[in-house]
């Protein structure tokens, strides 16, 4: 295999454009949390997070080389995940919606607004 | 008609049917055996015509047809079609078993290993029996003291699984007086199978005869008052003036402002979480930490007792609630519905 | 070309084969050829058979009597070491494992899976597993059903609830990389030629197998590891107690344990496929689909697993979309028994005994798979859940389809695996002693469930018990009737007489090669021109639609 | 499906020692050791899944509860744990750059680096595990933190059993890391990996972002949910 036409060796100058980048997602992240932003800290943290998890992916693990079916897989499993994660979820946010009483039916407000 | 046929008599081959939504449910479910008998034919027609038919012989060689999309198509969509039948069919029938009527008469059902504990608004306590009047629309609503159980009676064709930690529910209409079987279908330990009963069905004068035995601690409101002073809870709780807690009068299905700003309704949920865990939610300007836990010192048993008790005091003409700047107290009924939007 | 092609017996020193290449016990237990290890895997899932199967036995002896012959607590540790035994170490790997292991490498025209290590790895676990579950066995048994449902197995039951739950996790890591062996090697290790069209019906029901298990698996290991810590530390998310929610543990087990039922179904699909065309001597009608629709029962079956919690106090307007989701999964299902049943239109049919017991397979699965119909339709599950009914429905698929299945596909390729015949005369009697007892065992017992007899109940009322008994009797005629193939089959790979490399006269690279098999399968790799299932014959005038 | 079909070797090709008996080409090997492993990642995100999965619920369910845990949670050192975790993942990226070059020493100094942040990881997480005790936040009868508001005190206990849950899993999977790693090292010792040979050192890094991408959803997931309010 070598000097194989497909192996894709990265820059090291992106590698560490990358790795500056995450760090700087992480202090952003951990600022951002500090300000009250009610139900849209969750996302924005998760926005970052997903942000960063991609970085990694794409260029760390080199998902941006290689062929189309290992993207496919890639995106097959976050496909089941969010079936997993969505569904389950769904039950849990439409049981109040019947005479089902549920202790936590009214727990839907942020409790901390002292 | 079956005596001729020797030990097939012992068979009971129709389930008691003692609902008119069991008579439902049973229409659709020989409905999906008619269906499924007609495809099982079809399928063990084809099988065995083909084989017969199509069987070796000399000299004739198979034919090699690949297929055909017509046919793909056809044996795809018809079949679909024919369950779209069954599934809206099912689920009508199961979104009415799930919404009991509003004049459903309330009984509760308290599932322990390994036994079906029995409380009547009255007063009345039965283990593993229950008792019904015909004609009137019954909802249980059931507690677990320990693991899951399931509550079932296949006479109604009803069941429902219930689920420590909240109170599950199930409604039947019985039309048929008679003698039907109570069984636990959701495993639950070692005496799993003796956790079954009897639900009879009394007609009017029957069912009146047994209640007016009454419980010997007079109506669940009352066992609920007792507990309610046995348990010191009436020194904080005051009847009619503001004590170190919350007044209970009138509070029963009311909306109650939280001290973090939430609004939540008094409901038998926000009840049975206020007695067992009661620093969950404190009502604003109370404090935490004044009453102390009851989980693992009431009984489920106990908890609806207690409810029913602060129900009692819910009267039409009740008392503003403790949340101050709410509007005047609703009907119960527009409470509720208001509660269900609210959730939602 | 069906008649048996067996060796002249002057032939005295076999050919070198998989088989006899090397010889010693070292040479089995590092061995790295899929089809040794196939063939471990042959003997270690038979022997859980077994002792699944006495404990089904003893379960059934126990319910001839309404009040029980053995102590509630007894009949409570036997029905679920039956389904734990059964379920994780006999049905995810049966086909998969041991038929699949040795053929899908040689049908695609590769010399070995595509991590022959990980294949024995796989092999190591699952023997991990199952000594796990037989220590359980040993020292008084599991008594939480094989659901392992909290809070019941988290804080209440007295049992060996950690070391099966260990056993399991375990096997199901076995599990997992089988999936990803197979799912590998039929993306990287196809010969030239053979186009994902080209391949056997076989193959794809693996390939849709492999992804079931590559992403249901670890989602029920970490539920059985989150019971497992909270039966440790006393506390935890399915504890009421705090806050915890009980469902939320059926939520993710169910997430992988109903996909699990078609990891149990898929590959026998995949069997009956191969077994219908060769003694058809067609290509299966509508390859195609039957292909799609393996894939499509993949894919929707993660989408359905609510259907078991209609009545647990799931969210009603989830329980619609699961009970609609239900009856897609169920087209795809039918539309293969179609295919199988077209499949010998215009063919030449035999009735060797592999077809008589895919003949089996197709009646027990269209009964199996309408009754699930009953189960999806919620309100008559409510009926129905919990009850007898759901037993004989799952039997049905799980004995009636996969058991039958896998002995359809031991039959097709015994020939192939060991070199020799078994005696066809026995094997016809059993395919219908099993048929007979099958039926005779669990059609009784959807009565009860309609007249709603509850499952796992250790006692039950006296006006069941003509039913139950004639349960019993048929399960009797049924244990003795899988009994036989046990010993005819194992007779056979010793005595019996050695056959040519195509006894059946089937397509396929399988057939092409000696039987039994050299170690690398093929001397050189074959290229294939052309597509599977070519039995011949006039195309053009006779194409239908 | 863009994907491979084995080709018969061309048979001049000089026997690489590193194709197994059972693949034609060295690339044949190398994409499906690739695929496996990405298989295998896969696998991977949906054990994790059935946590994440059971934190979305009960987040939901109990979002004050949850909030309040956060002035448990060292939100400093969560991040500075974060940057080491980042660090190891350059590292090992870079590790996998020097193999394909051929490049050993540069191999066995990055595969170093990434074995000292990774293990400096664990370290401070066992550290953070201790803290937790003393403080009395493990789940069960001696959850008992002080300055906790009354009514958290039950369902905040969720919490803590998913914190430890998930980042027990997540310091389990380190640690089989750092031994991977160790092997590597060793490997790369032994001058084993060249730009002809270097898939156990690409299917390892993977594994090691892989466990570096869960803790970064389990960083803003477990440390900063009500962090604006503590």
């Amino acid at each position: 295999m070598s000097a194989n036409s497909h192996v894709h060796i990265p820059k090291v100058g992106t590698l560490v454009a990358v790795w500056a980048a995450l760090i700087v997602f992480t202090f952003i992240t951990a600022e951002v949390a500090t300000i009250n932003l009610g139900e849209w800290n969750i996302v924005v943290a998760m926005l970052i997070a997903c942000t960063k998890a991609t970085l990694v992916a794409w260029i760390f693990m080199g998902v941006r080389f290689t062929s189309q079916l290992t993207k496919l897989f890639c995106v097959a499993g976050l496909v089941f995940l969010s079936i997993l994660l969505l569904i389950t979820f769904s039950d849990y946010s439409s049981r109040s919606w019947t005479h089902h009483a549920q202790p936590w039916a009214t727990n839907k407000a942020l409790g901390t607004s002292k | 008609m079956w005596a001729s046929y020797g030990f097939l008599a012992d068979i009971p081959f129709i389930a008691p049917i003692a609902s008119k939504e069991a008579g439902d449910i049973d229409l659709l479910w020989w409905f999906l055996c008619a269906v499924s008998l007609v495809m099982t034919v079809l399928i063990f027609i084809g099988v065995i015509g083909f084989a017969f038919r199509y069987r070796k012989k000399e000299g004739v060689a198979p034919v090699p047809v690949h297929g055909s999309n017509v046919l793909e198509i056809t044996w795809s969509i018809i079949p679909f079609l024919v369950m779209l039948v069954m599934f809206w069919w099912g689920t009508d029938l199961f979104f009415a078993a799930e919404t009991p009527p509003k004049d459903a008469m309330e009984i509760f059902v308290v599932g322990k290993q390994w036994m079906w504990k029995v409380q009547y608004p009255d007063g009345n306590r039965e283990i593993n029996a229950l008792h019904v009047p015909i004609g009137k629309a019954v909802k249980l609503t059931m507690a677990s003291e320990d693991v899951i159980h399931s509550f079932s009676m296949p006479a109604f064709r009803v069941r429902h699984d219930v689920v420590p930690g909240h109170y599950d529910s199930l409604w039947f209409r019985a039309t048929q007086t008679g003698h039907y079987r109570i069984y636990c279908t959701e495993y639950c330990g070692a005496r799993h199978s003796q956790m079954v009963g009897w639900v009879d069905v009394l007609d009017e004068t029957e069912y009146g005869k047994w209640a007016s035995g009454g419980g010997s601690g007079g109506t669940l409101a009352e066992q609920g008052q007792q507990l309610f002073t046995q348990n010191g809870c009436s020194t904080c709780h005051l009847l009619n003036e503001q004590g170190r807690c919350p007044i209970l009068k009138g509070l029963y299905n009311k909306p109650v402002q939280l001290n973090d700003g939430r609004t939540v309704i008094a409901d038998d949920a926000y009840l049975r979480e206020s007695i067992l865990q009661p620093n969950a939610k404190i009502v604003n300007g109370f404090e935490a930490n004044v009453m102390p836990n009851f989980q693992g010192q009431l009984s489920e048993e106990n908890v609806i007792q207690l409810i029913a008790y602060i129900k009692s005091l819910a009267t039409p003409a009740a008392a503003p609630t403790q949340s101050a700047g709410q509007p005047a107290a609703a009907p119960v009924g527009a409470a509720r519905k208001a509660g269900a939007a609210g959730k939602q | 070309m069906a008649t048996l092609q067996t060796t002249p017996p002057e032939v005295k020193s076999e050919p070198v084969n998989y088989l006899n290449v090397e010889h010693g016990w070292k040479s089995w237990l590092f061995t790295t050829d899929h089809k040794r290890i196939a063939m471990l895997y042959v003997f270690s899932i038979t022997l859980m058979f077994l002792i699944g199967g006495s404990f089904a036995m003893l379960i059934r002896l126990h319910l001839t009597k309404p009040e029980g012959l053995f102590a509630p607590e007894t009949y409570n540790r036997l029905f679920t070491m039956h389904g734990v035994v059964m379920v994780f170490f006999f049905l995810v790997p049966s086909i998969p494992a041991t038929i699949g292991n040795f053929l899908l490498p040689i049908m695609i025209g590769a010399k070995d899976l595509a991590f022959p290590r990980v294949n024995l790895l796989s092999w190591y676990l699952y023997i991990f597993g199952a000594v796990f579950a037989i220590y359980v066995v040993a020292r008084g048994g599991v008594d939480t059903g094989w659901t392992f449902y909290a809070p019941y197995s988290t804080t209440y039951s007295n049992s060996y609830v950690l070391s099966a739950a260990l056993g399991v996790f375990v096997a199901g890591f076995s599990s997992i990389l089988t999936g990803l062996n197979f799912i590998v090697t039929v993306h990287k290790m196809r010969a030239p030629g053979m186009s994902w069209m080209r391949m056997p019906l076989f193959i794809w029901a693996h390939y849709a197998t492999g992804l079931i298990q590559i992403l249901g698996t670890p989602v029920v290991a970490i539920a059985l590891v989150l019971v497992g810590v909270e039966r440790v530390m006393h506390v935890g998310i399915f504890d009421p107690r705090i806050g915890g929610d009980p469902i939320l543990f059926q939520h993710i087990f169910w997430f992988y344990s109903h996909p699990a039922v078609y990891i149990m179904i898929l590959p026998g699909m995949g069997v009956i496929s191969e077994v219908i065309a060769c003694f058809s001597r067609k290509r299966p009608f509508g390859y195609e689909f039957i292909a799609a629709s393996s894939m499509g029962i993949a894919i929707l079956g993660f989408l359905v697993w609510g259907h078991h919690m209609f009545v647990t106090g799931q969210s009603v307007y989830t329980g619609i979309v699961f009970s609609f989701l239900s009856f897609f999964v169920a087209v795809p299902s039918a539309v293969k028994v179609f295919n199988w049943t077209a499949t010998m239109y215009k063919g030449s049919v035999t009735f060797e005994s592999p077809m008589l017991y895919a003949f089996a397979f197709i009646g027990l699965f269209t009964i199996g798979g309408l009754t699930g119909l009953f189960l999806s339709t919620m309100a008559t599950d409510v009926a129905l859940h919990g009850t007898y009914f759901v037993v004989a429905h799952f039997h049905f698929v799980m004995v009636g389809g996969m058991v039958v299945a896998f002995l359809a596909g031991l039959h097709f390729w015994w020939p192939k695996m060991t070199g020799r015949m078994y005696s066809e005369a026995w094997s016809k009697f059993a395919a219908l002693l099993i048929f007979v007892g099958f039926n005779l065992t669990f059609l009784p017992q959807f009565v009860l469930g309609y007249l709603g007899m509850p499952r796992r109940y250790a006692a039950y009322p006296p006006e069941f018990q003509v039913l139950n008994v004639l349960s019993t009797a048929g399960a009797s005629i049924l244990g003795v009737s899988l009994i036989i193939p046990v010993v005819y089959l194992t007779w056979a790979w010793k005595y019996g007489p050695k056959v040519g490399n195509n006894p059946w006269g089937a397509k396929g690279l399988e057939w092409e090669i000696q039987s039994p098999p050299t170690t690398f399968n093929f001397d050189e790799t074959p290229t294939v021109t052309e597509e599977a299932y070519n039995y011949g014959g006039a195309l053009e005038e006779h194409q239908v639609g | 499906m863009a994907d491979t079909i084995a080709h018969p070797p061309p048979h001049e090709e000089e026997a690489d020692l590193h194709v197994r008996h059972h693949f034609a080409t060295a690339e044949q090997q190398m994409d499906a050791s690739t695929l496996g492993m990405w298989t295998f990642l896969i696998t991977e995100v949906l054990f994790f899944g059935g946590m994440f999965a059971a934190y979305a619920v009960y987040r939901q369910m109990y979002p004050g509860a949850f909030a309040s845990t956060s002035q448990f949670m060292n939100v400093k050192i969560g991040a500075a744990n974060t940057a080491v975790l980042i660090c190891s993942s350059l590292t090992m990226a870079m590790a996998v750059r020097a193999a394909q070059l051929s490049k050993r020493g540069d191999l066995i100094k990055y595969l170093i680096g990434t074995l000292i942040f990774g293990s400096a990881f664990l370290v401070v997480k066992a550290f953070e595990y201790h803290e937790k005790y003393v403080e009395h936040l493990i789940p069960g009868p001696y959850f008992n933190p002080e300055h906790l508001a009354p009514q958290f005190l039950h369902n905040a206990q969720i919490l803590f059993f998913l914190y430890f849950c998930l980042t027990g899993m997540h310091a389990v999977h380190m640690i089989v890391g750092v031994g991977l790693l160790t092997y590597l090292l060793i490997q790369a010792y032994r001058n084993v990996f060249s730009a002809n040979f270097f898939a156990p050192v690409e299917m390892i890094g993977l594994y090691w972002h892989f466990v570096d991408i869960v803790w970064i959803f389990l960083f803003p997931l477990l440390y900063l949910i009500g962090r604006w309010h503590w």
